[in-house]
């Protein structure tokens, strides 16, 4: 039996984190092939809906990573989205959907390791997890049958 | 109640005003929004405990739409819920005239924006003690638990946005639910779109709700989807010390940051 | 106030002096040092040099019989065993299965809850702010103060002063009013654990020490740990050999130097039992400082 | 058919819904749950809720579902295979308890699906259900089905009507073939008896206007300001259109996962005003009292014309579950002395 | 109906080695609008794009996804490559099979599958990409250069020689930087103040450049072309008009006893000084730290004397806002002091000093005169130990990486000492000799062979002091790591390269990214190497990494090069990937209500109200404004839009949800 | 699988340190810097860089001598050379397990006898104890190294000071360390 393998999409801004990625690329460093990466021109532009929405279409764990605080390339992008994450954090926290499979970071774009061993262990904790299955239902359930 | 009517008739005999939104009686021992134009109708406005419907609503529909100045019997929630709306550029001073009522049922005359501000804030707004009650039994259960619990909660919605609809705060003209291109909550009514759409709605409201708690009031399947914002009003406030409805330059919680915003679940 | 209380097999046999002079000022400032019931040794240099996981173990069984005690701060004189309950505490908390395992070897279950502290970190967490009101002498000599490795190194794991160039003693001892003096020997190795195997080395290692001390004028000398404290004073016939020249510089433990400075008994305070002869005396009566004066306040005005 | 008139035990009831379970029928009753009363699905009598005036919600969604699987598809490269629902599928469904007005409400329900185009869906539906409803021993201030040709003990939709006329025992009236196949199925159950005067065992309902006044009236009133006035508190939600036994509206939506979706229609409302924007922006019925108007008209008028056929039934819903306080019988009798 | 094509690279074998480059473009070839689908060797080639190009007539393409590089590489060629065949060059995007596939992952089948779905991806997102022109904006051609070292004066001059404005902001009372306080420069030994003085004086002097001493960056806004600079010009208490640099004031201030920052603290300075005598600008400033008159309220000795009046006790800070087109950065960099050292006391030994002091002890105009003297007791040391890479290369308590210039200047200052000191002894602790550059070599040789410099290779471990000297204990690893101890008169460290102290304020002013050593980070390591992330902004000097001088230069002639191309446009062609609210037909105008919720998170102030009027004038609605010319794209107002009413372009709602959408769904 | 690059077993002795202790000898560079600080370099047939440069050629000659050297014993993980690496070259686990090593090969050097006997009288008597008993210490490792005669001065200066116990001090629980001297030193000896 194959062991599961999580999906995991990573949602993150084109100057640090993307940047970071591909630093990790130029280092020749191994990370976890099942994060797809999705580039955003800032974390500020990340919307929540679309979280919820990578769950119900099948992720089973989402990598929200952006500038550190001060380095935003727009100032202030990621401070918004830092007080978007607390908040929604809150409500998933409260509706009962996974917190722990939202995994927030800061990778800058001189911090390829750093990409690297944040997709790994994200994809242990989210492997210890096991599939989404109670949000995967949501969205399968019923009238799909 | 008298010096309600009697400041209502004053003003619309002056023609300060052309309307007044208050309460009028309903269907059997119910009272319901009625719109005065005239002083002789004002007879028909009452006051009551009972007159519990968020007015503030009605500053956003047609009906106000071409009328120059709209007198409105406020309560602390119409007058919090006015203040937020004009901090959100959605009505002007110049064409309400609010006419103040405490939570006691006293009428404080009329307020200007100024003085609504100071109004509010000698009202006090927490949590009810039940509500409180009832966000601490949801967060005590386990996660799984919490999941089911609102998924079953939200599948009996029929997604008829009465709540959408009774919401001051809710004026989009075109709500994100819909917009179709994509279509980012599924219209159907099925669990997944109504757990989406509960969470977009919770979302939208975060540090912008007053707490009128209208939305489950008007919800003809009694969810009491309120809680979901409730408690993410509490948490703007313990998090960022801010508070919708309080002041008409407020910037709401998720429109505004500050350098020191707490960042321990971030890697 | 009770603190819990690691003696350490050295404290209990040749390094008696120390123990003692540790629960001498320890009474006098009114704490109740309480040991480890049943406590081993901790297995010291021999049991890391043979066998990795016997020397986690023994520290391992005193640190869960001192949370079974419901003690939360440790005091542990003697370097080495503050030394290793430290390594033990840091392998143990930053490595979860090797924390099972070593649990399951001592068959009992350590949190890891406690505080260990040396007798530096006690004094200044517990004793130092009170000295001004009980002090009865000045410590007015010239001292060297001696902290050899174990006590600073390695410096991940203890997280105890600055590696290089410690300070810690140093102001205890200018506390004390004696003149501490700046010298290159601080932090270098005694011999330690040669003492009886490779008595030469710890003659030539301890010799360089001495001299420096000397050297530079000091009168005395102060430890902290009784590994030091043996091959500085013990070892003087091998360390004279060495450095061709005779020495009577005496060696202190630092909580004797509190204990004199607070006027309690050399005895008590195990003096008597050093090879080299502690002979220091004419200390100043201490007299209690006023308010400090403010110099910075007097220019404004 | 002639409407044979029967005698039934309420204990034959409980036996009756048994052997509808071992029939594989499901059996959708009044339920209370948390304080609210709707149909449910149950299997056992005593979880059914007799003394509800009105369910909050009409019984439509037993032919008439809020999310409705039409179709699924499946795209590949360069096609499309496409899987209608099988219509043969659908469970045998029994409405029981329902009150007269909910069993009208299927007439004009059936008419808006089946004038013009018979949608196979619904009437797969609603050949499947059997209708067991219960005439009204009491009625509260939004009851108006008097006003609108029904009555407390109308029979008109039921394949069964029972009247509570002791502590222990219903007059039951067999209504179709439907309701036949029942009895004769359950012969035992049954007690002949002759015709019974229902009067004495329901509620009064005063008859405040006639809907046939209200269509005559509408013929001149489409330019009334009255719409403005009576729509003033109206919020522009769907709930009243939702609760309603006799609202058709409904959207048609696809939802893909991946490949693979479906189509669905789900409920809509001709109160909302997403209902009829145009693409470019412009609205028809761009104001709430134009929409107002339309759901008056729609239903005294137009389905009059179109379906020989009210589109309401004087439930009550509406109002009962309008925020605002919209009480429709109020505004009709308005319209109606106008 | 989309027509894509998809162009898999194999990059060589970087792409190659991992995945399966066929078998991509086979699946590829299967998705939904997909009608062109191949793999070729180098795509960016010249036949690649070709390819790319002819396949976009051959096959009528309407969207073309190139799935190699990072797009944060390869983007424009491939644009540009797409409008040449007639594709509007925004539809066009990039799947990153090497950086975030073949590079970090093992060849087998799930990379595969992972490469199948980032391609997916973005074919389903480029189905969606609006085609957009680009937006011209007009530029100012004036460049801010801040700092004014070597390189910043080398980027000042070349471009007010290229004809352009130039304002240099620099945060001493003087300009010259660090090679101002260099005795002789490597590997030519000549004077560094010779060189430099002559260009100091030109910067002075070119009409085209604005000077600010004693100046700082307060705020940065706007974008290339189009930058406003404020401009903090702290007080000086002195009118720089009125003042004729006559110097009497300093002679006259009776506080002279302060320490001299130029000669890092190893003379005096009064209380009003000018940092050295070529100082440019030759104005004194008063230290109101020190000024007797601002701590005490009495003294003005320097009013009395000065006969130009110039002395103004009550200046204050001034903010001066200034246009800028575009921004060079050339704050050079800042050295480890010795008290950084715990083995090697902290710096309580005054004879164990760093590389710069010993500049300043070995220049002619130094404290002393060039001579080589101790500072604790001005005797001349006879045996010099100088320590490499202290603090460099020391991830544990130092700094990790080399700090690149500290073997030149060590070997220089090994053969100066020699210069001077005849019969004096070196002794170098080294452990590697990096002295890759033209005549570096050479020079360091000449260290060794010609002025009997003694190089030990191993780390010094411990040095102390005993009787007046300092001991030095290392080891000498090609004599099998065995302890050396050598007594010594002076030790000199050669201390890091590190990050100027303000670096890590300045880039958050600029928003250009840095390091983890806090040295701003170029945009590209190779191929962009002046450029920053932020357009318009441009990096010169030590301020990137440790340079020595002809490094420095050259980068800040690059710099200057880029600038002068910037300006050589009238206009600037920006990217149109930027926010814009929708519009419909009236009545609604536009889905936006206009909570303007927007306005408050936009970070260029980019979001205006506007008003829509009827006929008659009346106001019927506000709606958000998006400034074409403001907008940076970055997209927060849409995450903040509830209505979804501001889109941006090239991540737009339906591109962003259809790649989430396709990614997981199959 | 996952996607963790798949080594193959390192075999070499620096490999075995890596897995065994965490400690990675390639990151040393060869400075010197340990060996300079070294108490007891000067007694080392290797001082502490050229032991690791030795084990950086995996060669088995050059690991041969370091599983014999004197170096390894005369270690007393003082500390210094970690507290002063500019790589955080972690020596004193590395020596450690060097030597565990030597002592299970049987290669220790003649030279370090002394020490071995040392440590292990001083675990015997923590084994039988609970406790560290000096004295029994002391005439075991005397009867062991067959060097009777040293330190026969200090040994009654010492009693007389009070710094020596006739009789052993024995803990209550013998058992609990027994058992934990069987799980682990024991063990890996028989």
């Amino acid at each position: 039996m194959s062991e599961f393998e999580p999906k995991i999409v990573a949602f993150v801004c084109n100057w640090c984190t993307y940047a970071g990625a591909d630093l990790t690329g130029t280092s020749r460093i191994k990370y976890s092939s099942n994060v797809r990466i999705i580039r955003f021109p800032c974390t500020g532009r990340i919307d929540y809906m679309l979280l919820t929405k990578a769950f119900a279409s099948g992720a089973d764990g989402i990598i929200v990573s952006g500038c550190h605080p001060n380095d935003c390339h727009y100032t202030s992008g990621n401070f918004h989205a830092r007080r978007r994450w607390m908040v929604f954090r809150r409500l998933c926290d409260f509706m009962g959907i996974d917190t722990r499979r939202i995994i927030f970071s800061w990778v800058s774009a001189a911090e390829g390791a750093k990409w690297a061993q944040i997709v790994n262990s994200a994809n242990e904790e989210f492997k210890k997890l096991g599939p989404y299955e109670n949000y995967h239902k949501l969205s399968t359930q019923e009238i799909f049958e | 109640m008298e010096e309600i009517k009697k400041i209502a008739k004053q003003l619309l005999s002056e023609n300060k005003i052309q309307m007044v939104i208050g309460f009028e009686k309903g269907t059997a021992n119910k009272v319901r929004p009625a719109f005065f134009k005239n002083a002789d109708d004002v007879e028909k406005l009452i006051y009551n405990d009972t007159c519990i419907h968020n007015l503030a609503l009605y500053l956003k529909k047609d009906i106000c739409h071409h009328i120059a100045n709209v007198g409105i019997i406020a309560n602390p929630n119409v007058v919090r819920s006015i203040i937020q709306l004009a901090s959100e550029n959605q009505v002007k001073e110049e064409k309400i005239t609010i006419i103040g009522i405490s939570y006691e049922g006293k009428c404080v005359g009329i307020l200007d924006f100024k003085a609504a501000e100071e109004f509010a804030k000698t009202q006090p707004k927490g949590l009810k003690p039940e509500d409180r009650a009832f966000i601490e039994k949801i967060q005590a259960m386990p996660l799984e638990e919490r999941f089911n619990y609102w998924v079953e909660t939200f599948s009996t919605c029929v997604k008829c946005y009465a709540c959408r609809a009774s919401c001051p705060m809710c004026y989009c003209g075109k709500c994100n639910v819909e917009t179709n291109n994509p279509q980012w909550i599924p219209v159907a009514s099925h669990k997944y779109g109504n757990m989406e759409w509960h969470i977009m709605r919770a979302m939208h409201l975060a540090g912008r709700c007053i707490n009128c708690g209208e939305c489950t009031r008007a919800c003809p399947v009694d969810i009491p989807l309120n809680m979901l914002s409730y408690m993410l009003t509490d948490f703007v406030m313990d998090e960022f010390h801010t508070e919708a409805g309080l002041s008409t330059t407020y910037a709401p919680a998720l429109s505004s940051y500050t350098n020191v915003d707490k960042e321990n679940f971030i890697k | 106030m009770k603190l819990g209380f690691y003696p350490g097999c050295s404290l209990e046999g040749a390094s008696r002096e120390y123990n003692e002079s540790v629960m001498a000022i320890a009474e006098e400032m009114g704490i109740e040092l309480v040991s480890i019931p049943d406590w081993n040794c901790c297995g010291a240099t021999a049991a890391h040099n043979l066998d990795k996981e016997l020397s986690l173990s023994l520290p391992a069984r005193n640190l869960a019989l001192a949370e079974e005690a419901g003690l939360t701060v440790l005091v542990v004189p003697c370097a080495a065993c503050y030394s290793r309950f430290c390594a033990t505490q840091h392998e143990l908390m930053h490595d979860e299965n090797l924390h099972k395992k070593i649990n399951g070897i001592i068959e009992k279950e350590y949190k890891g809850n406690l505080r260990i502290l040396n007798v530096i970190q006690f004094i200044d967490e517990f004793i130092i702010d009170k000295l001004d009101d009980k002090m009865k002498f000045e410590f007015n000599k010239k001292v060297a103060c001696y902290y050899g490795c174990l006590l600073v190194r390695p410096n991940k794991v203890l997280d105890f002063d600055r590696t290089e160039d410690p300070q810690t003693m140093d102001v205890v001892m200018k506390k004390l009013g004696a003149d501490s003096i700046d010298w290159a020997y601080k932090t270098e190795c005694c011999g330690a654990g040669f003492s009886v195997s490779f008595t030469e080395t710890v003659g030539r290692l301890s010799g360089q020490i001495v001299e420096d001390a000397e050297h530079r004028g000091a009168e005395a000398m102060i430890v902290a740990c009784p590994m030091c404290h043996s091959n500085l004073d013990m070892r003087r016939p091998e360390i004279n050999k060495y450095n061709k020249k005779k020495s009577d510089m005496p060696v202190i433990y630092i909580t004797q130097a509190i204990g004199l400075a607070l006027g309690i008994d050399r005895n008590k305070l195990g003096l008597q039992r050093h090879f080299v002869p502690v002979k220091l005396k004419d200390f100043k009566p201490y007299t209690k400082k006023t308010e400090v004066e403010n110099p910075q306040k007097m220019e404004v005005e | 058919m002639e409407i044979l008139n029967k005698l039934l035990d309420k204990t034959a009831l409980s036996t009756l819904i048994e052997r509808f379970g071992k029939a594989g029928k499901e059996v959708y009753a009044p339920v209370k749950e948390n304080g609210i009363t709707d149909f449910a699905k149950v299997d056992t009598i005593d979880k059914i809720d007799f003394e509800c005036i009105a369910t909050k919600q009409s019984a439509k969604s037993l032919v008439f579902p809020r999310v409705e699987k039409i179709l699924s598809f499946e795209k590949s490269y360069d096609d499309i295979s496409v899987k209608n629902v099988d219509i043969n599928a659908f469970p045998e469904v029994v409405a029981l308890g329902s009150r007269p007005c909910d069993a009208a409400g299927f007439i004009p329900l059936d008419a808006i699906f089946s004038t013009d185009h018979v949608d196979e869906i619904f009437n797969a539906r609603l050949k499947k259900l059997t209708v067991i409803s219960i005439s009204c021993k009491k009625a509260d201030e939004y009851c108006f089905c008097t006003s609108v040709n029904g009555n407390p003990g109308n029979t008109a939709g039921s394949d069964i009507l029972l009247t509570e006329i002791s502590d222990s025992t219903y007059f039951a009236e067999i209504v179709t073939e439907k309701g036949k196949a029942i009895l004769d199925a359950n012969t035992d159950l049954f007690k002949d008896t002759s015709a019974i005067d229902k009067t004495p065992h329901l509620a009064d309902v005063k008859q405040e206007f006639t809907a046939e006044a209200i269509n005559e009236k509408l013929n001149n009133l489409f330019e009334s300001d009255i719409w403005d006035k009576q729509a003033l508190r109206c919020v522009g939600c769907g709930a009243c259109a939702y609760v309603c036994p006799a609202c058709g509206c409904f959207d048609i939506q696809d939802e893909n996962k991946g490949n693979k979706g479906i189509r669905y229609r789900c409920w809509d409302s001709c109160g909302f005003g997403l209902f009829t924007l145009h693409t470019s922006g412009h609205n028809p019925r761009e104001k709430q009292s134009q929409r107002w108007r339309q759901r008056i008209f729609h239903k005294f008028s137009y389905q009059m014309v179109q379906q020989k056929q009210f589109g309401c039934v004087g439930c009550g819903r509406c109002s009962r579950a309008c925020p605002a306080d919209m009480n429709i019988a109020e505004h009709l009798k308005e319209i109606s002395i106008n | 109906m989309a027509r894509i094509g998809v162009f898999i690279c194999h990059c060589g074998e970087n792409i190659s080695a991992t995945v399966d480059c066929s078998k991509v473009a086979q699946v590829a070839a299967t998705f939904p609008g997909v009608v062109h689908s191949v793999d070729y060797k180098y795509m960016c080639s010249d036949p690649g794009q070709t390819l790319v190009g002819n396949a976009i007539k051959e096959h009528n393409l309407t969207g073309v996804v190139v799935s190699a590089c990072s797009p944060r590489m390869h983007e424009p060629t491939f644009r540009r490559a797409c409008a040449e065949a007639g594709l509007n060059p925004y539809q066009c995007e990039m799947a990153n099979l090497r950086e975030h596939c073949s590079w970090v992952h093992e060849r087998n089948e799930k990379t595969d599958d992972k490469a199948i779905d980032l391609v997916r991806m973005l074919v389903e997102k480029v189905k969606r990409n609006n085609s957009l022109q680009p937006i011209k904006v007009p530029v100012t051609k004036t460049a801010l250069v801040i700092g004014g070292g070597v390189a910043g004066i080398q980027a000042a001059l070349d471009i007010a020689n290229a004809g352009h404005k130039v304002i240099m902001v620099e945060r001493e009372p003087s300009i010259g930087g660090h090679m101002s306080q260099l005795s002789e420069t490597f590997p030519t030994l000549d004077c560094s103040q010779c060189i430099l003085t002559p260009r100091m004086v030109e910067v002075a002097q070119n009409p085209n450049i604005k000077l600010y001493t004693y100046a700082e960056i307060e705020s940065v806004e706007g974008f290339v072309g189009n930058f406003t600079v404020k401009i903090r010009k702290k007080a000086k208490s002195i009118d720089e008009s009125k003042c004729n640099g006559c110097g009497l004031c300093t002679t006259k201030c009776p506080n002279k006893k302060n320490p001299n920052e130029f000669e890092l603290g190893m003379a005096k300075r009064p209380a009003i000084y000018v940092p050295f005598p070529q100082a440019v600008p030759n104005i004194p400033v008063i230290d109101k730290t020190q000024c007797t008159y601002y701590k005490t309220g009495k003294c003005k000795i320097c009013e009395k004397v000065c006969q130009a009046n110039a002395i103004q006790f009550d200046q204050q800070d001034e903010i001066i806002e200034v246009p800028v087109g575009a921004i060079a950065i050339c704050t050079g960099f800042d050295i480890k002091k010795a008290d950084f050292f715990p083995e090697y006391g902290y710096g309580k030994h005054k004879d164990i000093i760093d590389g710069l002091q010993f500049e300043r002890l070995a220049s002619a105009s130094g404290p002393t005169a060039g001579e080589i003297r101790r500072p604790s007791d001005g005797q001349i040391p006879k045996k010099i130990v100088f320590v490499a890479c202290a603090g460099s290369r020391d991830p544990a308590k130092g700094i990790e990486y080399c700090s690149k210039i500290c073997c030149m200047y060590t070997a220089k200052h090994a053969i100066l000492y020699k210069h001077k000191v005849h019969d004096g002894t070196a002794y170098i602790f080294y452990m590697d000799i990096r002295a890759a550059g033209k005549n570096y070599d050479e020079f360091t040789r000449r260290a060794i062979e010609e002025d009997d410099a003694k190089y030990i290779r191993g780390r010094v471990s411990k040095i102390y002091e005993r009787d007046g000297k300092l001991i030095v204990v290392g080891a000498d690893t090609l004599m099998g790591a065995q302890t050396v101890e050598i007594e010594a008169d002076m030790v000199v460290l050669a201390t890091a390269g590190v990050a100027n102290q303000g670096a890590e304020k300045l880039a958050q002013i600029l928003h250009v990214s840095y390091d983890q050593h806090k040295f701003f980070s170029e945009a590209h390591p190779k191929l962009k190497p002046v450029e920053t992330n932020t357009a318009g902004i441009y990096l010169a000097g030590a301020c990137q990494s440790p340079k020595d001088i002809p490094e420095s230069v050259a980068a800040a002639s690059g710099v200057a090069g880029k600038i002068s191309c910037l300006f050589s446009n009238s206009e600037l062609t920006r990217e149109p990937l930027i926010a814009v609210v929708d519009r419909t037909a009236p009545p609604q105008y536009s889905s936006c209500t206009g909570c303007f919720m927007c306005q408050s998170v936009c970070p260029y102030n980019a979001i205006e109200r506007e008003e829509i009027n009827d006929r008659n004038g009346n106001l019927v609605k506000q709606l958000a404004f998006i400034n074409p010319g403001l907008c940076q794209g970055c997209g927060t107002c849409v995450a903040v839009c509830k209505s979804k009413s501001i889109d941006i372009e090239g991540y737009t709602n339906l591109q962003m949800y259809s790649e989430v959408d396709a990614l997981l769904n199959f | 699988m996952s996607d963790s690059h798949n080594h193959l077993v390192d075999n070499s002795l620096s490999g075995k340190i890596k897995q065994n202790t965490g400690v990675s000898l390639s990151r040393c560079y060869q400075c010197g810097k340990c060996s300079a600080g070294c108490p007891v370099s000067s007694d080392m047939d290797f001082p502490p860089s050229l032991l690791i440069r030795k084990l950086q050629t995996g060669l088995p000659e050059h690991e041969e001598e370091v599983l014999r050297s004197k170096s390894i014993w005369y270690c007393l993980t003082c500390e210094m050379c970690i507290s002063r690496c500019p790589m955080e070259v972690d020596i004193p686990p590395m020596m450690d397990y060097l030597r565990s090593e030597s002592l299970r090969l049987k290669k220790a050097n003649p030279a370090a006898k002394n020490i071995i006997r040392f440590h292990k009288a001083f675990l015997d008597s923590i084994e039988q104890t609970g406790r560290l008993y000096e004295m029994g210490l002391i005439v075991d490792y005397k009867a062991r190294a067959l060097n009777l005669t040293q330190d026969v001065a200090l040994a009654p200066s010492m009693f007389a000071k009070g710094k020596l116990k006739i009789m052993p001090e024995l803990i209550k629980n013998r058992k609990n360390i027994k058992q934990i001297f069987q799980k682990t030193i024991n063990k890996k000896q028989k």
